[in-house]
């Protein structure tokens, strides 16, 4: 008889997939290098003068951030698929979205945190002007949940096919336009010295609407990988 | 509810049923589509600001109206399919993308063609074009993973998490590109809806509309027969509907 | 003795192609049921659907009479299923991969060494697991089965991989757990070094339309 | 009819590339659905005769077996 209440099995859960997730830093900080050179192109691409780049810097790091999530999000379930943990994960007398949500959150915690603390560097290598350094980090610390919840959404649809890279980005990037349009529309309105609390205010909105929705679809679509 | 039918016997019905639609349903598009076309095209007054090349609207709003309204019809059927575990929900996916797809590339043309007069471009980012797009990746992402998958069950699952997602995100998406159009084009106007239109242009564009409505349940009526011959192809039935004399007992 | 797991008219199709209709069985408890059939004839299928993973085109399983749908969280506290994929991480040692296991399952170890000890793996336990053998992998997850007090277990082909001192080993806990009024539901290539009534056979295979 | 002639009808007032260009990549859009639903029906009706031959393979190959184990039993 298993008597592990939730709580017990969420927290060995998420202990866990944070110790395994340490024994592979590459993981950790190859999509965060990812976004680093990404950002240092584009002043090779369009030429390094303040008043293009300070124009495009938000968009191009939300962009690298949105790219580079799709390059960690197979870690998500990909190796709990193939050792069959996974299948194991279904079978814990504990509800699925609940157990999602935990493997989310250390997924951002690993991913999206890293980012949120990465961004003061690569504003500083756009030349974004200082003035909007604090508010785009606050998208970021709010856009990155949203962008975790709905990577895994994609990779458990996807984890059962071994080959899912590009079908992921097909089916997540038009997914996250309104992040990237809120985000970007907030750091923008802070540039013209408008106020952005009405962006962020939506922003938040949007993350808890996705981290309660997006648990369920997890869940569902890991049911369906594991068949 | 559906338990007193016995399961191999609902594919069987279903498609009889849809057969007995289909021709009616072909009629109805054919007649309503060519009427609301022809009158839109040679019989309704120009208008008085873009001349003839209104005239697109007549095949531009209908198609864009269903591409959204096949979305939602998917997005349901994916709902009964998962609630409810019906099969032919999961098969009438596969049957609604491909329609909603093509109407969603129709809209998308179309209103790409009318730009080039209107806006003297081929391509704006004006925000029902860009909803549009951004509907036809949509479209384009559950079909790509129905057909990911070997068992075709699986699949028809997993596009159906995929289309209960995208329905939730559809009217964020849409929200938000009005909303980012507004921001950063406020001197180009949408023209494609009036706010009001005479009763001579009116009248064209409500038929052209029911004809679309009867065309999308044809198409959708004919793939989802085709679908259901498919995945039940090695029952008897199926295969004397495809003209071949099934055996019995060897 | 009591029915501990109960199939009623169960059927599955997978890909179009019918692996088993209407097949029923019981299972009392300290009994083994020994599933066999040809490769792709619905084995694993079957298992996964008593697990809980997979759901019958049509018909029931029911554990202690009580529905598997019912009360999915009841069901899961009293099976256990150890499927083909061993469910060791790799990157994690013996010790760490028993540690975090035995918390999924609901137990404290008291003593994790003696356990090593007991699936033969003491003087391996700080080696990451993907660096010991698939047999050595196997004990790591079969160690699940020398603390669960789960009422049945459903292991997929669980001496793969092992050796003939494994498997004996397993025989032992096997019986053991049939004492204490446990069931066991597998499938295995071996034969069963199983003496007497408890074991039950039951033979699938592929049914033609 | 809003076209005195069915040139001015063809010329849009200018505008009828755009307008026949529309209606008519839409309505070969909407065709090639169509005439792809048909040549799906076309394809299954093929598998279904692959089908049904390999069954007819199968239960001959069967029947030849039994008739040879037959044969030996009868030796």
């Amino acid at each position: 008889m298993n008597n592990a209440s939730t709580w017990q099995l969420l927290s060995a859960i998420m202990r866990r997939d944070l110790a395994v997730a340490l024994r592979r830093r590459s993981d950790i900080i190859n999509p965060l290098l990812f976004v680093v050179i990404v950002v240092t192109l584009f002043p090779l691409a369009v030429g390094p003068g303040p008043d293009i780049l300070g124009r495009i810097a938000t968009g191009v790091i939300w962009v690298a951030a949105l790219l580079s999530a799709l390059l960690g999000s197979e870690r998500l379930f990909r190796d709990d698929f193939l050792d069959g943990n996974l299948e194991q994960l279904v079978l814990l007398p504990a509800p699925l979205p609940v157990l999602a949500l935990g493997k989310i959150s250390v997924h951002w915690l690993l991913s999206g945190l890293p980012l949120v603390i990465l961004a003061p560097l690569c504003a500083l290598l756009l030349k974004l002007p200082i003035d909007a350094w604090g508010i785009l980090m606050l998208t970021l610390l709010i856009g990155t949940p949203m962008l975790s919840a709905m990577t895994a959404v994609g990779a458990a649809l996807t984890v059962s096919l071994g080959r899912g890279g590009a079908l992921l980005s097909l089916l997540l990037l038009p997914l996250f336009i309104p992040l990237l349009i809120f985000a970007a529309a907030a750091v923008e309105s802070t540039l013209v010295g408008t106020s952005a609390y009405g962006h962020v205010l939506l922003l938040a909105g949007l993350m808890l609407l996705t981290l309660t929705l997006a648990p369920l679809a997890v869940a569902a679509a890991i049911r369906v990988s594991v068949n | 509810m559906w338990k007193w039918l016995h399961p191999y016997a609902k594919g069987e019905a279903t498609y009889r049923l849809l057969g007995a639609w289909l021709p009616w349903l072909s009629a109805l598009a054919a007649l309503f589509v060519a009427v609301g076309l022809g009158w839109g095209l040679f019989y309704a007054p120009p208008d008085y600001q873009q001349g003839d090349s209104y005239r697109i609207i007549f095949i531009h709003v209908p198609a864009a109206m269903f591409s959204m309204g096949a979305y939602t019809g998917m997005a349901i059927a994916a709902l009964i399919a998962l609630v409810w575990q019906i099969r032919t929900a999961e098969w009438a996916i596969a049957a609604i993308a491909p329609v909603g797809a093509v109407l969603t590339f129709v809209a998308l043309f179309t209103g790409a063609v009318w730009g080039k007069p209107m806006w003297g471009t081929w391509w704006e980012w004006d925000a029902r074009l860009t909803s549009e797009l951004i509907l036809l990746f949509l479209y384009i992402g559950v079909l790509a993973l129905y057909y990911a998958f070997n068992d075709a069950r699986t699949g028809a699952k997993a596009a159906a998490i995929l289309a209960l997602v995208g329905v939730v995100n559809v009217p964020i998406i849409h929200f938000s590109v009005y909303w980012w159009n507004s921001l950063h084009q406020g001197a180009t106007i949408t023209k494609f809806e009036k706010p009001s239109m005479p009763v001579e242009m009116l009248t064209p564009l409500l038929i052209s509309i029911a004809g679309f409505l009867f065309l999308t349940a044809a198409l959708v009526t004919q793939r989802l027969r085709n679908e259901i011959l498919k995945q039940e192809l090695h029952r008897p039935w199926a295969q004397q509907q495809l003209g071949v004399e099934a055996e019995h007992g060897v | 003795m009591s029915v501990v797991l109960e199939a009623q008219q169960l059927t599955s199709v997978r890909a179009g192609r019918t692996l088993f209709s209407d097949l029923s069985w019981q299972l009392a408890a300290g009994e083994i049921l020994h599933i066999e059939g040809p490769n792709g004839a619905g084995k694993s299928t079957l298992l996964r659907i008593v697990a809980g993973l997979l759901q019958p085109l049509e018909g029931e399983v029911l554990l202690f009479g009580q529905p598997q749908r019912e009360d999915p969280e009841l069901w899961q506290r009293q099976t256990l299923f150890i499927g083909h994929k061993p469910a060791v991480k790799a990157e994690l040692t013996a010790l760490e991969n028993l540690h975090f296991q035995s918390r999924l399952d609901g137990v404290q170890l008291d003593d994790p060494w003696q356990l090593l000890e007991t699936v033969g793996l003491l003087g391996l336990e700080d080696i990451p697991a993907q660096q010991l053998s698939a047999g050595q992998q196997r004990r790591i997850a079969l160690a699940r089965l020398f603390y669960s007090q789960a009422k049945l277990w459903i292991l997929d082909e669980p001496f793969t991989a092992l050796d003939t001192r494994g498997i004996d080993l397993l025989h032992q806990r096997f019986a053991q757990h049939l004492e204490h009024g446990g069931a066991l539901l597998l499938t295995s290539h071996q034969p069963l070094t199983w003496s007497g009534e408890r074991l039950q056979r039951l033979r699938i295979e592929a049914a033609d339309e | 009819m809003a076209f005195d002639s069915w040139q001015e009808a063809i010329w849009m007032g200018g505008y009828g590339f755009y307008v026949w260009l529309s209606f008519g990549v839409s309505l070969l859009a909407i065709a090639i659905l169509v005439v792809h639903g048909l040549l799906t029906r076309k394809k299954l009706a093929a598998m279904a005769v692959q089908e049904q031959q390999r069954k007819q393979r199968l239960a001959r190959r069967q029947q030849q077996e039994r008739a040879q184990r037959k044969e030996k039993g009868a030796q």
